[in-house]
């Protein structure tokens, strides 16, 4: 636990653990997605981790905008709030810098976050409130029914571009890096085990934590994730493990390695050699690297990093501030306020 | 009072008593008592045909160096403006003015309106220009400058100044290019800037026995904010997007750490409101302060409030017009949008204060409201009463009333939390986080009476909506009652509210002056209003609603009371002039 | 009707007879006229005591595949709802069912409300983990999902329709668990994907000669801004952000390329808001649209319109309760917000469609309106509107009113060009971009009368206040009288506006039949409100106002008339039934 | 011209050019700016400069959100609109989206348009709308007097934050690189000269520039830019010019090399060796090498990047697709409004 406090709910968590269940963090509310909908493999796996990082339910937050994403909240045991759309970041912030003793995560959709909320996001990331974003990228909106979101390929043909849409999307883990996220990182919803490691880190991290997790919507958008998902996608999963050389492949035959220009490309290791391969360190405070990391592909139609790209110490916002105030304010009494209230030039009439 | 000091004169920089012949400038410009050859400093007095407010005296004082300022600030009335130059402000300058920190960071001025301008630099730059000008011409521009930025902040037409100074320095084209290029500076540096005038409050009434001091109404709603911070039990976090002028207050709370003040300036107002919501979720006293525009971009967070239903306050510093507007000038234009500016059913309460102290104590109500009954309330004020200021008679903080948070500690059905249970004023629990065994969702979708729930059922919905409302009734009987000071036989009454109430005050004492019975009240709480306002309305032949706006407290007095009252409205982004509402209150009984 | 087909029978998918055991189900499950065996499609038909509109009849046809779809399409009323399963549309099918195109995307269903929901595959993944259930069982449960899917979007309980599988399948676990889960998915379905209920329009009008279409509201406010773009020559920019249930209007409008119409969807409602203001700043017909929320956040923009003074038309398809309240539920909920939701003085007109084809002349009026006024115009729908469909006898298009965009071609002031010149309505010149000689500058500070340019001169913020208001007022004399529809010795004047149209007319007729005599009045222009309705108000003794809210237009017309006006106010996100407004009716009577 | 079309104004701009002057694009309004404002000197450039570009006034457009950049707009005498605060990026696509025969620019602040405008800045990068946005930014709130802003250093003291502020700055570059800007790049109020040929690149740029302006608020924030600005700062200008070497400083005797991990770093030539130098490509489709330049320096206080850092052709928003619209439109008559009207079944009562 660093001095400038965690912001990862520790905070006040000394001594022994109560000893938790996934059943701790289940709402008695029905879930109410879809059947053979992403979100669900995504909210089994984060009940089940929820545990595992030992904090109580009661000191657990979970804030959401809109959309079917949002439903997240109300299917976990903890304290949440659904807010409007596309204002969770903020409304997170408002939580997690005055509260350094919670742990606090925000569920967002492609639409909630990278659309009518883009801007709470990039400044939370800015700040780096002491946060984790999971963003559900299912590169559709779904809970309107299907109209083609800011992660949409071009030319998605929905029922509000029926000719096909004209912008160009996002790519969610460059611009996170653009808005100076401290931690970004990529997972894919049915990837039990990779999404529980990707979110232990973010929880672990101190800060602000970015997860875009692909999340296959299976009623408007089915199949999106399918080139990176399941068996069939295995193979272009570029798994990032900080320290070692980034390889790939069904039989690991395949690597990354640095182009001239700075960025990176995919090669057969037959080719270039194990020594041309680029070992990745999540912890640089230059960019470049992760940035060229996130630039690989950028769609998940072929190799595709996941795992953790970026995860640097930085100053957590909030973090000492909130805890010297609350201090202040511990010692105010009323008679401070008294002092104030006759601060400044005063004169008695009799 | 000792601060009409001997007639400003020829000696002193300020073109001296070619003044008189400054046409449409009724400010008389006086070097204050005692000034030294070579004034440094200069005080504006106002004739009482003037501006703002009836007879009342804003003084401003232009200190062009440390010197001046220490000479000549005593003498300023208390919440006066204070502008000074600087770039004059140096080390060598402080010391020789005999002070060891520099007064404008010491908060040794807090309790003015201060405005720092590095005059010399401004009036450099914008005469550099100007062919064939000597260095100690151009210096001597600086108390042009000045004057330009006074006529705007006092709102005080150009053309004029610029003619007198063009026939004043006929012979010196140099001298009158450079003039004039430093008088446009100093005023387009006030309109650039958004610089508000600061009018001093009216005729304090009869003081009774107690300590004073001057207070203005940005001041007064930060300390009534932080006493019921402190006396709630309650930290708070104040979030803030900068907007003229409600910007004022969140400097004057982000010095004060002392009280545990969290103030965080947001990248917008949307992000703002959210904040201090999620602040009031995790058990905070959440507050967040903007402007008209600012309160627009609040509408759909502040809906969410009022439906998870928790504590908070919105500060609306109300400026003049629609849109961009007129940003320094001042308005009651908010009063139905704060009302019923969300989309749907979304009753919330909405208090204004009255005068520039009155901001303490209204805030404290709408901090406590808001705790009581577990809603966002907004409070009303606007450029007027945050700029002006008043003498005002210190409260003892121990006179204040108890805001208890009651937070909920346990289940509050068999072992089962329901956080929409609802108390006998019809508030719900307030659980927050860290408290076990009462996790619980909120959210924006209509929920189910008690559970909290989703719930799309219709007649849960007719009663969560009946409930909601009903919440603002119960806080209506609360309310103190509308107070009324009607003379014998009185006709008409004039119904006012927020900043109008020392205008109505000062004319209804003319009125009566003149032997005509007349019956003033004024609204504190304009949403809901107190039990007894329709008996009070009724009771009057005829009622005269005043506003700074086209008549919106008055279509809600006509609307809920059925009553046939008129209005008189002034939209020019100033106060209303005792003489005005004299004369409309004569007329409106005749 | 031909559609009420045989009593469904044991031998159809959907439970057969034992549907009359189902409680707590109004409907009727019927076979269409001639069904096969092993039904591939069902209708359901409302009891009349059942929800929506009194008497009505909102047919539904689920079609199963193809050829459910193409042998009972022709039988389903115009504007009904087909629910298809999209999962069976494959080719094979399609050929077998005699289609060479898929009808679900070849516009062949266009006049209809069409959902397609891969039943099979959502039924699949529902009963999956169901142990020891045949994949035989399994699909049929695809009928269950149905049920459960029209039991959210009829609003129908969903306790009782279990209990009654558990029942019926006691003895058959898996096959119960994977009927249970079925319904659960299909009813969750319904919510999560915010799926609303189509009801059909109330008895038509006794129907005079002419070419008849059936129109639900969102098409025929689709082609009345289309039409309304062509009349002008001014052609259509809407810039939108999906939200349920204004999402259908962007989908209506972005196939139109044929008409010109560039749909945009935009990063969130203010970006739409702008984006719409900056093409009508370009000369195109600047339109967004919306639901509550939505409207919360355009307000900053709408208030900047209504300042540039540009034709711009914004679209507010009203939705239940406040905050995110019930989606795909209807409410009135948004007049006062509509008519003061921005800070500051700023008034604009707001109109309101009586019916689903009224919502194409209104819309034409609208854009008339803002363009003749140059000013934004709030067009209110509501979710009911919006999907409830009528017949209608088509418009002749040459029979509409012309719109004339007037653009300004020269100078208006000598060589000057003045953008605040304003003409016998109050309306500014429409200068565009490309236009030589006529650049100007707008914007949101308070602008100088004539010349446009930036002012904080009080008199002149007085005047635009009062010119900006001006516009309304010739407006209101240019609307179409208010007309009362009144009995001899009508005692009770019923005032309508938007939706209730229908059922007023409903309850009205029901009233008259038991002789009682009353006046009914219906207000498509809600702010400002025509010219005589201060005079149709007061001849009558009581004014009874029904709306789905809690009394706002109610409060308008008190205060506007000071009349002592009542309300009948239902809001439970349903439109109200003819009982309950007949009963209110005579209620009032007595 | 391109075939998708240019978007900048140059549309029906066939035949002999009418010969203008600086002073057709002055408006008669007095600037209000503090005297010595940086926003004088780039409002000069930009005036000399439209003449030059050789589209007329009436086909210009400004347009530009609330602050002291945003009186920008009332003092060039071509179209204009003063927008409300942060919105001017929305404004201007509804220009340019409808409209492919203007000249759209955007001018805004820090606070306009990356703190309250963030996420409409960065969907019209995104979008790639054919408007150019000139970012005037003093990390500074100037109107609202001198509150900090998301450009502002951390710790920054100022009215609003008295214990200095808690959050640290967006990199401008950084965050439109990561919203898909095809064309990026930053000058200095004072270089005439370069604020002339940027804003020229910009102009001649089909679709979205965004181009940061380094401008200084002397009232607020003055000298915030002197380590770049001015004589003192001339030697930490890394000016890049696409295809050269990138070298700078007094006698040009430092370079930009890149580090193994792909970022770019700072060496003497004396010792790397020209050889060594980074050669600039402004062109490249994978944007690390953009990416690192903009990161090479975080802070304007040691040698700063300035000139085009990336420019490239990418579909331009609403080109192409308006043009058909309109097309369309015009071909459009009521008869086809009454086939409208009588599509769909219909049936006859007589
Ligand atoms: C202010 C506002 N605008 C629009 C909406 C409608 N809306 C709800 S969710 C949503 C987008 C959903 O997409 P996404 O965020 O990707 O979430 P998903 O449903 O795909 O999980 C929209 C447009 C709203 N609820 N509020
Ligand atoms: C909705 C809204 N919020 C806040 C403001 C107040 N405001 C005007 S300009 C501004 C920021 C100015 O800073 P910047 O964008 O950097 O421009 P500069 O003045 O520095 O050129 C603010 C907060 C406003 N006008 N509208
Ligand atoms: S619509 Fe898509 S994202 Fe939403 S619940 Fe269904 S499958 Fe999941
Ligand atoms: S405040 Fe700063 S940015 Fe604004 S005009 Fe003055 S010097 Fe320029
Ligand atoms: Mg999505
Ligand atoms: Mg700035």
């Amino acid at each position: 636990m660093s001095e400038n406090g965690s912001g990862n709910g520790a905070g006040g968590n000394g001594g022994a653990l109560p000893v938790m269940t996934k059943a701790d963090f289940q709402s008695d509310q029905e879930t109410r997605w879809c059947p053979g909908c992403g979100d669900y493999a995504i909210l089994a796996s984060v009940q089940a981790l929820m545990p595992e990082i030992g904090i109580p339910p009661e000191r657990t937050v979970f804030i959401s905008g809109i959309g079917c994403a949002g439903r997240f909240v109300y299917y976990m045991d903890t304290y949440g709030m659904h807010g409007i759309h596309g204002r969770a970041p903020a409304l997170a912030t408002g939580i997690a810098a005055s509260r350094d003793d919670l742990s606090v995560w925000v569920v967002t959709g492609d639409g909630d976050s990278l659309s009518i909320g883009g801007n709470h996001l990039i400044h939370a990331l800015r700040r780096n409130v002491p946060i984790k974003i999971l963003l559900f990228n299912n590169q559709i909106y779904g809970l309107t029914k299907g109209q083609y979101s800011p992660t949409s390929e071009k030319g998605k043909i929905t029922k509000s571009t029926p000719f096909g849409s004209e912008d160009p999307p996002f790519n969610p883990l460059a611009l996170a890096l653009g808005a100076e996220a401290s931690f970004v990182a990529r997972t894919v919803d049915v990837e039990k085990k990779h999404v529980a490691e990707t979110l232990r880190a973010a929880a672990e991290h101190e800060g602000a934590a970015f997860v875009e997790i692909y999340q296959n919507c299976n009623v408007f958008n089915d199949g999106a994730f399918d080139a990176v998902r399941g068996k069939g996608g295995a193979p272009n999963q570029i798994r990032l493990e900080h320290g070692e050389p980034i390889r790939f492949g069904a039989e690991n035959e395949r690597g990354v390695v640095r182009a001239p220009d700075g960025s990176l490309t995919v090669a057969d290791i037959d080719e270039v050699g194990e020594s041309a391969l680029v070992v990745h360190d999540a912890h640089l405070e230059n960019q470049s690297h992760a940035v060229a990391l996130a630039r690989l592909s950028e769609r998940p139609n072929g190799p595709t990093p996941i795992g953790v790209l970026r995860a640097i110490e930085r100053p957590v916002y909030g973090a000492g501030r909130q805890r010297e105030l609350s201090e202040a304010y511990a010692g105010a009494s009323m008679s401070d306020v008294d002092d104030l209230l006759h601060s400044g030039d005063t004169w008695t009439v009799s | 009072m000792q601060l009409v000091g001997a007639r400003f004169t020829a000696a002193t920089a300020l073109v001296g008593n070619d003044l008189s012949t400054l046409p449409d400038f009724p400010a008389e410009i006086r070097a204050p008592a005692g000034t030294p050859h070579g004034v440094s400093a200069f005080q504006i007095h106002f004739a009482s045909r003037d501006i703002l407010t009836p007879g009342d005296y804003p003084n401003t004082l232009v200190a062009m160096n440390p010197a001046a300022l220490s000479a000549h600030l005593a003498a300023l009335e208390q919440g006066g403006t204070v502008i000074v130059n600087e770039d004059a402000f140096t080390k060598g300058n402080l010391a020789k003015a005999g002070y060891e920190e520099n007064p404008l960071d010491d908060g040794s001025l807090d309790g003015y309106q201060l405005f720092r301008v590095p005059m010399t630099t401004l009036t450099t730059r914008a005469t550099e220009d100007v062919e064939g000008l000597k260095p100690a011409e151009a210096q001597r521009t600086k108390n042009i400058f000045a004057l330009g930025l006074i006529s705007w902040m006092y709102g005080r037409p150009t053309e004029s100044t610029i003619t007198w100074l063009e026939t004043k320095f006929a012979k010196r084209p140099a001298v009158r290019d450079a003039n004039i290029a430093a008088f446009k500076a100093g005023y387009n540096f006030g309109e650039t800037t958004e610089i508000a005038a600061t009018p001093v409050e009216i005729e304090p009434a009869p003081l009774e026995p107690g300590e004073y001091r001057n207070i203005d109404g940005t001041q007064a709603m930060a300390i009534g904010l932080i006493a019921a911070s402190v006396r709630s039990g309650l930290q708070m976090f104040f979030a803030s997007y900068p907007i003229t002028p409600a910007s004022e207050l969140l400097h004057a709370l982000a010095s004060r750490g002392r009280f545990g003040v969290r103030t965080v300036q947001a990248e917008d107002e949307i992000a703002a409101a959210n904040m201090a919501l999620g602040a009031a979720f995790a058990g905070k006293l959440g507050v967040t302060a903007t402007s008209g525009p600012g309160m627009d971009l609040k509408a759909e967070t502040i809906g969410l409030a009022a439906m998870v239903e928790l504590p908070m306050v919105i500060v609306d510093v109300q400026r003049a017009g629609p849109s961009t507007g007129m940003p320094t000038k001042t308005e009651q234009g908010d009063l139905l949008m704060a009302i019923h500016g969300r989309h749907g059913e979304n009753p919330i309460p909405v208090f204004a204060p009255a005068t520039p102290a009155d901001c303490f104590t209204v805030a404290v109500e709408a901090v406590r409201t808001a705790v009581r009954y577990r809603t966002p309330v907004i409070l009303l004020g606007d450029t007027f009463l945050a700029n002006s200021s008043e003498p005002w008679r210190i409260p003892d903080s121990a006179g204040l009333p108890e805001i208890d948070p009651d937070f909920a500690a346990a289940p509050n059905t068999g072992d089962e939390f329901m956080p929409y249970l609802r108390d006998e004023r019809g508030a719900r629990p307030w659980a927050i986080p860290g408290t076990p065994g009462l996790q619980h969702r909120l959210g924006g979708l209509e929920k189910e009476d008690g559970s909290g729930n989703i719930s799309y059922d219709p007649g849960n919905h007719a009663l969560m909506t009946e409930l909601r409302a009903a919440k603002l009734e119960k806080l209506a009987e609360e309310l103190p009652e509308l107070e009324v000071d009607a003379d014998e036989g009185a006709e008409l009454l004039v119904l006012g509210w927020g900043s109008t109430y020392g205008v109505i005050r000062a004319a209804a004492r003319r009125v009566r002056e003149k032997d005509v019975p007349i019956a003033v009240a004024h609204l504190r709480h304009v949403h809901p209003l107190p039990a007894n306002t329709g008996d009070v309305v009724r009771r009057f032949p005829k009622v005269l609603v005043p506003e700074l706006n086209t008549g919106q407290l008055l279509s809600v007095i006509r609307s809920e009371f059925v009553v046939d009252a008129i209005g008189y409205n002034k939209v020019e982004g100033l106060p209303i002039l005792a003489e005005e509402m004299e004369h409309a209150i004569l007329e409106a009984l005749s």
